[in-house]
């Protein structure tokens, strides 16, 4: 029952994430809705690897390795968040960037002004 | 042997040729209540012609427009049989078949069109562009009454077309085929330079048009191929319509009626533009010709 | 525990909505920061506390650093920007 | 070989090592790069020889030691070692053009483009989903990095679009890989295919969606059509030299990550593969049309390429083991010339598409520049062509023909706006500053065009191989003609006497196996070549681009003949195609008649190739759709297709015939082309049409569809066009163009002559063939001495010339007298043998139309030769010397050749009036001696010409003897309203010639067709217009594109 | 206006979309294919005990050489991108004055800080965290350090060098993997050791540990360049 709330939390945070994505005007804000969505995705991803009952998959004294098969739960959707995570950071960093340069080359954050490229 | 009697026929309508045209005018005048030429103008003005001595030329082509237009009327008279029946008089028609007849009628325009072309005077090119205008218009009708005849009879060499009306009058094409021969004549008005289809001569308007420039030997060839040409196209029309002529005087009556054909609608109407007589063709010649072929 | 997963997502929206409607962008960017946090509790939840590491780490700690870092920047460009659309 | 794991572990260790370099050292920087580039090139050249050599199975490497479904393992097969060659080759040669954007920005951009390399490659060689997920958004990153590289100003702001879009895509594919993994329980795409099979219908609805998501986010990464704006701002703003990298490369690696999920997703999803692919093909191309920015429509045609290829990809259940020669042709096509024309576009200063005429000056660049539109357009001898040809046979085969239309329509655009650019590269005025010849750039585009020609002669193997089609590079008349390109040092007439030689030396080798008819037309296409090749030795200096262009026209002529299947057939026709326009685009006012030239034939050849395909597949059904499908085995299609493969067919020869309706090209084409490039394409090039009907009668025979028969409105056709060509003609002002539009009235006679369906008939449209390439080359050559002597073409202009020009007359006045058919010449035999002809028919009412067209031929000959020899001289033209030697000597060839044609036309038609019978029994000719007869008449040709003789000369005799002592006088002396004329222009009645026709029958000669062409050409250009405001250029709104086509997707999908 | 409703209704139709995904959605009773291998083999195969780190450096080794590479590429670009921007030491006003409390718990902090990432980025294979973790522990440390003293100016060569050559390493024990074991980044180059130890688990902890160190030298190497970038 965790793993569907968390889940339903986790589409939600990507539909607002989209959504302010998707309205604001200014750079930084769609930037912070994205993270939004970023960390929405991260819940489902991991959220889809929880199992009820069972513990983190971290083989010690309270986790044989030997019962570890029936005691813990998913690993790879773990491994895949982590990377995600990062990733998004990277991305993020790398908006911040350009939102800067752009700032910095046309004194304006709204999206509404870049538009010399069309057609 | 074929050669001296082609000449002899050629001889013989050579002066037929002089003494119908002058005939007719003389008629044309009756009718506007002048006196008219005598009969034997023409000879006069041959004589004359061949006589005058100061001649000049505008150059080859200037040559080549009276030598074109003769020999496209001689040509024309020698490729088809007068006389149906006789081995003399059936000229040099063993060369070629009806559709020669048909294409050789342009060779003569061709070569008058380049000769008067050459001249320089611009009367002569406004004339050819006239001429040139109406005769192919006047050209289809006949066309599609020849392509008719060709269908009924099945064959285009013209003995074999005359051969087929031989027998009663009844089986004249005229009678067999009216619709054919209707838009023959129509395209005969306007290939015969008479008032309403002579724009491209218009006496008054351009002085005889084409031949302006020509004059003493040119004009005097020109002058005999005024008198053969008319008469070699009539050969056609009588051979194709008309049961052709067995013998020289019923040769002479059939083509001396079919002139009268286009003199009496001459003196009658007034003269139509250029644009005017090929819509008149286009709209009163042609379906009738379509019709022939189509009703075939 | 279901009581607290609840709990934990409900703020989780709030702080999501707060971070898209609020005006001033500061706030914005604490609030995802919030979030971020609230996120990494929930993944202790889920029982993967990998993740919940480096969420906190990087999730509430650097993204946000850098956001204020580039804010700092940019200080005049926000308030001119700001209005929704 | 080494182990391809190399290729991202050597780019990675050097984009390591350049960290650790000064900032000064950038020297030392680019070397490293160029090195584990060129390194990275190598292994993956090494494992591609392996394959194609030695055809090895395609090896998995893994890695962390474990088997594939619990680690990642990287697969190279051929396609992937293929793919990995082009990307790193492309980056290698970038890295060179780009060498001093690198320098200035210093080693980090150098490690970035490395990683740039490394995650294309890593794209296309992963195995594992999740791994494809890092691998694109390494790509992504490194691509917002190497747009800072471009000096235009709105870079950044397509980099942050291209940021805003990718996130979106990651979120898409994030939550599709997971929900993937929790239905199948692996992230290795072939675990994942195996588990799909299997999976219990539970969770196939879950598992669907999934896929349809992280499908959707690949796609949404090969830039489907409406939400493809961001890639074309970053393909219009980046540096060219990364732009070529972006689409060559990016292009590539995404659409074989498309490939690999469609083998997940199973045969479900390959409609909405193909839906998106066509869409994004045949939209991109129409919004190109308008585009002026080179690089913007670069883009366009690039999204446009990606889409076919996903078309094909979509179509894998139909096409089997061919997908990867047709994908992969067209991949390889689209990424060389992309990548040769962005590098193209880093040299040119200016962005407007007429800015490229600076590039007139580099015959190199020139040469490059025609490769790679002829590459990207799939044009033969290159892989594109072979890969169309097998799409649209394997497309009819199933009855798939919306579709192929839809890709036939598309590449039909894409062809026209590709040769409009080529069009204003050669003829508009060229801009001030000349191209920047960087090293680096211009040898990225040799290797790329050398690429170019490699892969057609590969594809070119390939296909034999697989296929048995011939390899179009090894026929001997297409390498005879090529060889013309390195020629082009020699001066002009070295390489004409080279040229006539092959022609003469080509048909003295092979003419013994050919049947009278293809004997006819091979005649005339090489012999008839030949002669008027000769007027080209009028030309002087080197005259580069003539002769290959033409060699290539006549190559492309003699394969049409020697063609026996139909594939040989379509490739002579488009290298004939494509010959003729570069030498119609020789002329100097010809660049948009040349455009529509090639257009309608192209539209042609495009009908011809749905024909033939519909014709292959047309076999008995118990059959399997043939490979080679012969030419003759046309007449064994399928009834219910038969009709409609004859109709393409017959329409698509009668676009090179210029039948009416689809005649607008014609008289623009024949008129603006060289003097002597004018006769080759009237006289010659108009037979390969009629020829294509030949064949297609000869086997097709009469044909009935929905009760209509389509011979007999081929008739119809014929006839309208020979009078409405004929009317037409008359009213032209501008010699030339009343020589064209003569053609179209004479082709118009052939076309109706075909289609009588009689053996006087086709003797007739042969008949037509050889007197119309004798005449119409004569009097274009005559009349081009003319134009070049007096420097107009406009008759009124012009008049008097008979004095000064007098062999030029000659061969007008012999020309004219054969043309109308006026008895003496051949003109009068074709004449003859129609009439028989039309007496045979059973048809009546088109016999009329046929009948007013004769005549009118008539009028518009004797406008030509009395406006311009006859009346007045102009004073300007009073010193005038008489045509050059070389173009008057063709003309005296061919007075010869009509007079002795007009003695004894037996030398032609007696043979072929025999083959006639095999196809009509009854209605031939006897040939008895010196007359010829016909069941209706006879027709005695020397007698005619011996009795004509003999009285024009009498008379002519007798008339000089006459006048042997006339004076010559001048055209001005005489008698005008008893005055002396002073103006030659005023007393030269030239202009308006025919005023009166005008009257009467104007009506019929109102530009109907051309409006009709133009509101269609009108209708795309504003359509286009208008649609492509829908990229505002707002990021926001592309992401908002993005969402929506994925909503709109899922609704289509929703439906299947 | 209509934009804002469009979005709303696209975004709502995402969500019926990721509803119905959510509705289709059973977990699992057992553990799948690939997780149970993991379950099983990892301690025998890779001897490490936190078996989400077995999956992110051996089994799925080649993401996380990609991960890496990501932020290598952001550090880069982050760089690469502010170059543009001029110097701070060139004409600046004179930064704000920072607190008494800022600079001495600085002092005092910053090498626990330090301390806490080493600890979590070496022990990354027994305890939860890793590299990543590690590496932004450390590069908040950092971070602490540029607060504490904005005129500091952090030697970029330094930077570089400690990233690349960390970046180096890694991909040099990547390839001592094919060469030595069984494939490219595979950790049996070194023996396993015994489970739970410190020194197990083969080649991981030296990966994480490299791994953590470059990630560290990244995130400090970006905050670096945006801090030498001068207001606008």
């Amino acid at each position: 029952m965790i793993a569907q709330i968390a889940m339903a939390t986790g589409f939600a945070l990507i539909l607002i994430g989209l959504y302010g994505a998707l309205t604001n005007h200014n750079l930084l804000r769609m930037i912070v809705a994205f993270t939004i969505a970023d960390t929405g995705v991260n819940i489902v991803i991991v959220a889809v690897g929880y199992m009820a009952g069972r513990t983190a998959p971290i083989l010690d004294a309270a986790v044989p390795a030997a019962e570890a098969a029936q005691r813990i739960i998913d690993p790879v959707p773990q491994a895949l968040v982590l990377t995600a995570i990062v990733i998004g950071l990277g991305i993020t960093a790398l908006m911040l960037a350009y939102a800067y340069k752009l700032y910095q080359k046309k004194r304006t954050l709204d999206i509404g002004k870049l538009t010399e490229l069309k057609w | 042997m074929k050669i001296p009697y082609a000449l002899l026929t050629l001889f013989i309508v050579v002066n037929f040729g002089f003494l119908q045209n002058a005939l007719i005018q003389k008629i044309a005048a009756r009718v506007g209540r002048r006196y008219g030429i005598p009969v034997w103008q023409n000879y006069i003005d041959l004589i004359k012609n061949y006589g005058q001595r100061s001649s000049i030329t505008h150059g080859v082509m200037f040559y080549l427009g009276p030598v074109f237009r003769l020999s496209g009327g001689v040509g024309l008279l020698l490729f088809v049989p007068s006389i149906y029946g006789s081995e003399m008089f059936s000229n040099f028609s063993f060369a070629g078949d009806l559709i020669l007849a048909l294409y050789f009628v342009f060779f003569g325009t061709l070569g008058m069109a380049l000769g008067a072309a050459e001249s320089g005077h611009p009367h002569s090119a406004i004339g050819i562009t006239r001429g040139l205008s109406q005769v192919t218009a006047a050209e289809l009708p006949f066309a599609l009454a020849v392509f008719s005849v060709a269908l009924q009879y099945q064959t285009l060499s013209v003995t074999d077309i005359v051969a087929a009306q031989q027998g009663s009058i009844l089986n004249w094409t005229v009678f067999t085929n009216p619709l054919a021969v209707a838009a023959a004549m129509l395209g005969f008005l306007g290939s015969m330079m008479r008032p309403p289809f002579d724009v491209v001569l218009a006496p008054q308007e351009i002085p005889i048009g084409p031949p302006t420039e020509y004059h003493s030997s040119y004009l005097a060839l020109m002058q005999t191929n005024r008198a053969i040409f008319p008469v070699a196209k009539m050969v056609i029309y009588m051979s194709l319509f008309f049961g052709g002529a067995t013998s020289w005087p019923v040769f002479f009556l059939k083509v001396f009626c079919i002139y009268l054909w286009s003199a009496f609608v001459g003196v009658v109407f007034p003269r139509f533009r250029v644009e005017q007589s090929i819509r008149w063709f286009l709209i009163w010649a042609v379906p009738i010709g379509v019709l022939s072929i189509v009703l075939m | 525990m279901l009581a607290m997963t609840l709990l934990l997502c409900v703020a989780m929206i709030g702080a999501a909505l707060v971070a898209i409607r609020t005006d001033g962008l500061p706030v914005s960017i604490l609030a995802a920061g919030l979030l971020s946090l609230l996120a990494s509790v929930v993944f202790l939840v889920l029982a993967s506390p990998d993740v919940a590491m480096t969420e906190a780490a990087i999730g509430s700690g650097l993204t946000t650093f850098l956001f204020f870092f580039v804010l700092g920047r940019v200080r005049s460009g926000e308030r001119e920007g700001g209005e929704h659309d | 070989m080494v182990s391809a794991i190399f290729i991202l572990a050597a780019a990675l260790a050097a984009a390591f090592l350049l960290g650790l370099l000064k900032d000064e050292q950038r020297g030392v920087a680019y070397a490293i790069t160029l090195l584990a580039l060129a390194f990275m090139t190598w292994i993956s050249a090494d494992w591609t020889w392996a394959f194609a050599m030695d055809g090895a199975a395609s090896v998995d490497i893994f890695t962390a030691g474990t088997e594939p479904p619990f680690a990642i393992n990287l697969r190279v097969g051929l396609a992937e070692a293929v793919l990995t060659l082009i990307i790193s080759l492309t980056a290698l040669l970038s890295a060179l053009a780009m060498k001093d954007a690198l320098l200035a920005l210093g080693r980090r951009a150098m490690a970035v483009l490395l990683v740039a390399t490394l995650a294309f490659c890593g794209i296309v060689l992963t195995r594992d989903i999740f791994n494809l997920f890092v691998f694109f958004e390494l790509a992504a990153i490194s691509t917002g990095g190497l747009i800072l590289l471009s000096d235009d100003e709105r870079a950044l702001a397509a980099g942050f679009k291209y940021l805003i879009v990718s996130q979106v895509i990651s979120i898409l594919l994030l939550i599709g890989i997971i929900f993937a993994y929790h239905a199948t329980g692996t992230l290795n795409i072939d675990g994942m295919a195996d588990a799909a099979q299997s999976i219990l219908p539970g969770s196939r609805q879950a598992f669907m969606l999934a896929f349809f998501l992280m499908f959707m986010a690949l796609v949404a990464e090969l830039k489907p059509f409406p939400a493809n704006g961001w890639a074309l701002d970053i393909y219009e703003s980046a540096h060219p030299a990364y732009s070529a990298i972006f689409s060559a490369a990016g292009g590539a690696a995404a659409l074989y990550a498309v490939d690999k999920l469609l083998l997940v997703g199973g045969t479900a999803w390959l409609p909405a593969a193909t839906g998106i692919g066509v869409v994004t093909f045949v939209g991109a191309n129409l919004l190109a049309l308008p585009q002026t920015n080179d690089r913007r429509l670069l883009g366009y045609s690039s999204v446009a390429q990606i889409g076919l290829i996903l078309t094909v990809l979509g179509q894998r259940d139909v096409l089997g083991d061919l997908t990867g020669f047709v994908a992969l042709g067209l991949l390889l096509a689209h990424s060389v010339a992309k990548a040769g024309l962005y590098w193209l576009s880093s040299l040119v200063a200016g962005r407007e598409l007429s800015a490229w005429a600076a590039l007139r000056g580099h015959p190199l660049m020139i040469f490059a520049f025609a490769t790679f539109l002829c590459l990207l357009v799939g044009l033969p001898p290159f892989p594109g062509f072979y890969a169309k040809w097998e799409l649209a046979r394997v497309l009819a085969a199933e009855g798939r023909i919306a579709l192929l239309a839809l890709i036939l329509f598309g590449a039909l655009i894409e062809a026209t706006y590709l040769f409009r650019w080529f069009g204003y590269t050669i003829k508009r005025d060229k801009p001030a500053e000349d191209i920047a010849c960087a090293s680096g750039n211009v040898i990225a585009i040799c290797v790329a065009a050398v690429t170019g020609w490699v892969l057609g002669y590969l594809w070119g193997d390939a296909a034999n191989v697989m296929l048995g089609r011939g390899n179009l590079l090894l026929a001997l008349p297409l390498l005879f003609a090529l060889a013309f390109l390195l020629l082009e040092w020699l001066p002009a007439w070295t390489k004409n006497m080279l040229a006539i030689a092959g022609l003469v030396g080509y048909f003295a080798l092979t003419w013994g196996d050919y049947d009278p008819l293809r004997l006819i037309f091979f005649v005339i296409f090489l012999i008839g070549g030949a002669v008027i090749l000769l007027a080209s030795f009028h030309a002087h200096g080197r005259r580069v681009g003539f002769y290959p262009a033409a060699m290539l026209m006549y190559a492309g002529m003699t394969m049409l003949i020697e063609a026996t299947d139909t594939f040989g057939f379509f490739a002579a026709w488009e290298i004939l195609t494509v010959g003729s326009y570069f030498l119609i685009l020789r002329g100097k006012h010809s660049e948009p008649h040349a455009l529509s030239y090639l257009v309608f034939s192209l539209g042609g050849a495009f009908l011809i190739l749905a024909g033939f395909a519909l014709a292959a597949s047309g076999a008995p059904l118990g059959v399997s759709p043939r490979l080679t499908f012969a030419l003759s085995e046309l007449a064994q299609v399928a009834q219910p297709l038969a009709p409609w493969v004859f109709l393409l067919l017959a329409i698509g020869f009668m676009t090179k015939t210029a039948a009416i309706g689809l005649h607008i090209w014609l008289p623009g084409a024949h008129a603006e082309a060289e003097t002597d490039v004018s006769p080759m394409v009237s006289g010659i090039l108009l037979k390969a049409g009629l020829f294509g009907l030949f064949i297609l009668l000869m086997s097709m025979g009469k044909q009935q569809l929905y009760g209509i028969e389509l011979t007999y409105v081929m008739l119809w056709i014929g006839a309208i066009t020979a009078l409405l060509g004929n009317l037409m003609a008359i009213f032209q002002e501008d010699a030339k163009r009343l020589l064209a539009y003569s053609s179209i009235g004479q082709m118009g006679y052939a076309l109706f002559g075909l289609a009588l369906m009689n053996h006087l008939g086709w003797l007739m449209a042969l008949m037509f063939v050889i007197n119309h390439y004798i005449y119409k080359s004569m009097l274009f050559l005559s009349v081009g001495g003319v134009a070049k002597r007096t420097g107009t073409r406009a008759m009124y202009q012009m008049g008097g010339l008979i004095a000064l020009m007098p062999l030029s007359f000659i061969a007008v006045l012999i020309g004219i007298i054969a043309m109308s058919g006026v008895p003496p010449l051949s003109g009068f035999g074709g004449r003859w043998i129609f009439y028989n002809a039309i007496l045979e028919s059973e048809y009546r009412l088109p016999m009329v139309v046929i009948f007013l067209s004769g005549p009118i031929a008539f009028l518009y000959l004797f406008r030509l030769i009395h406006t311009i020899f006859l009346g007045q001289l102009k004073d300007e033209h009073r010193k005038l010397k008489e045509a050059p030697f070389w173009i008057v000597l063709p003309q005296m060839i061919y007075v010869v050749l009509l007079l002795a044609f007009a003695v004894v036309p037996g030398i032609a038609l007696r043979r072929v009036d025999e083959y006639m019978n095999q196809f009509f029994p009854t209605g031939g000719l006897n040939w008895s001696g010196l007359n010829i007869s016909s069941p209706y008449g006879y027709w005695d040709p020397i007698a005619i010409m011996i009795i004509v003789g003999c009285i024009f000369m009498t008379l002519f005799l007798w008339l000089l003897f006459v006048n042997r002592k006339a004076q010559k006088v001048k055209q001005f002396n005489i008698v005008f309203a008893a005055e002396r004329p002073y103006r030659p222009e005023t007393t030269h009645f030239a202009w308006n010639f025919f005023a009166p026709y005008r009257k009467a029958l104007g009506f019929l000669v109102q530009p109907f067709v051309t409006q009709f062409w133009g509101a269609i050409t009108d209708t795309l250009h504003t359509g286009a217009d208008i649609a492509r405001r829908f990229y505002t250029g707002n990021g926001q709104t592309y992401a908002i594109h993005l969402l929506g086509f994925v909503v709109a997707v899922y609704l289509f999908a929703r439906g299947i | 206006m209509i934009r804002r409703a469009v979005v709303l209704a696209l975004v709502l139709a995402m969500g019926a979309i990721f509803a119905t995904l959510l509705a289709g959605y059973a977990p699992d009773g057992d553990l799948n294919l690939t997780a149970r291998y993991y379950a099983d083999r990892t301690a025998p195969d890779i001897g490490s005990a936190n078996i989400v780190t077995a999956i992110i450096v051996t089994y799925r080794g080649l993401d996380t050489l990609g991960e890496v590479t990501v932020l290598f590429l952001s550090a880069t670009i982050v760089g690469l991108v502010l170059a543009g921007g001029r110097r701070r030491e060139t004409a600046q006003r004179p930064p704000v004055p920072v607190g008494e409390l800022l600079t001495t718990g600085s002092r005092f902090l910053v090498p626990l800080i330090m301390l806490l990432g080493v600890y979590v980025f070496v022990n990354g294979h027994l305890t939860p965290g890793g590299g990543f973790q590690g590496g932004a522990v450390v590069a908040s440390g950092v971070l602490l350090m540029l607060l504490a003293d904005p005129l500091k100016h952090f030697s970029h060569r330094l930077i570089a060098a400690v990233e690349s050559v960390a970046g180096f390493a890694y991909v040099v024990i990547g390839v001592l993997g094919l060469v030595l074991a069984g494939g490219f980044l595979d950790n049996r180059i070194l023996p396993l050791g015994e489970l739970g130890a410190l020194a197990s688990a083969g080649a991981i902890p030296l990966i994480y540990s490299l791994v953590g160190l470059k990630v560290g030298a990244e995130f400090s190497s970006m905050l670096a360049s945006l801090s030498e970038t001068e207001e606008l």
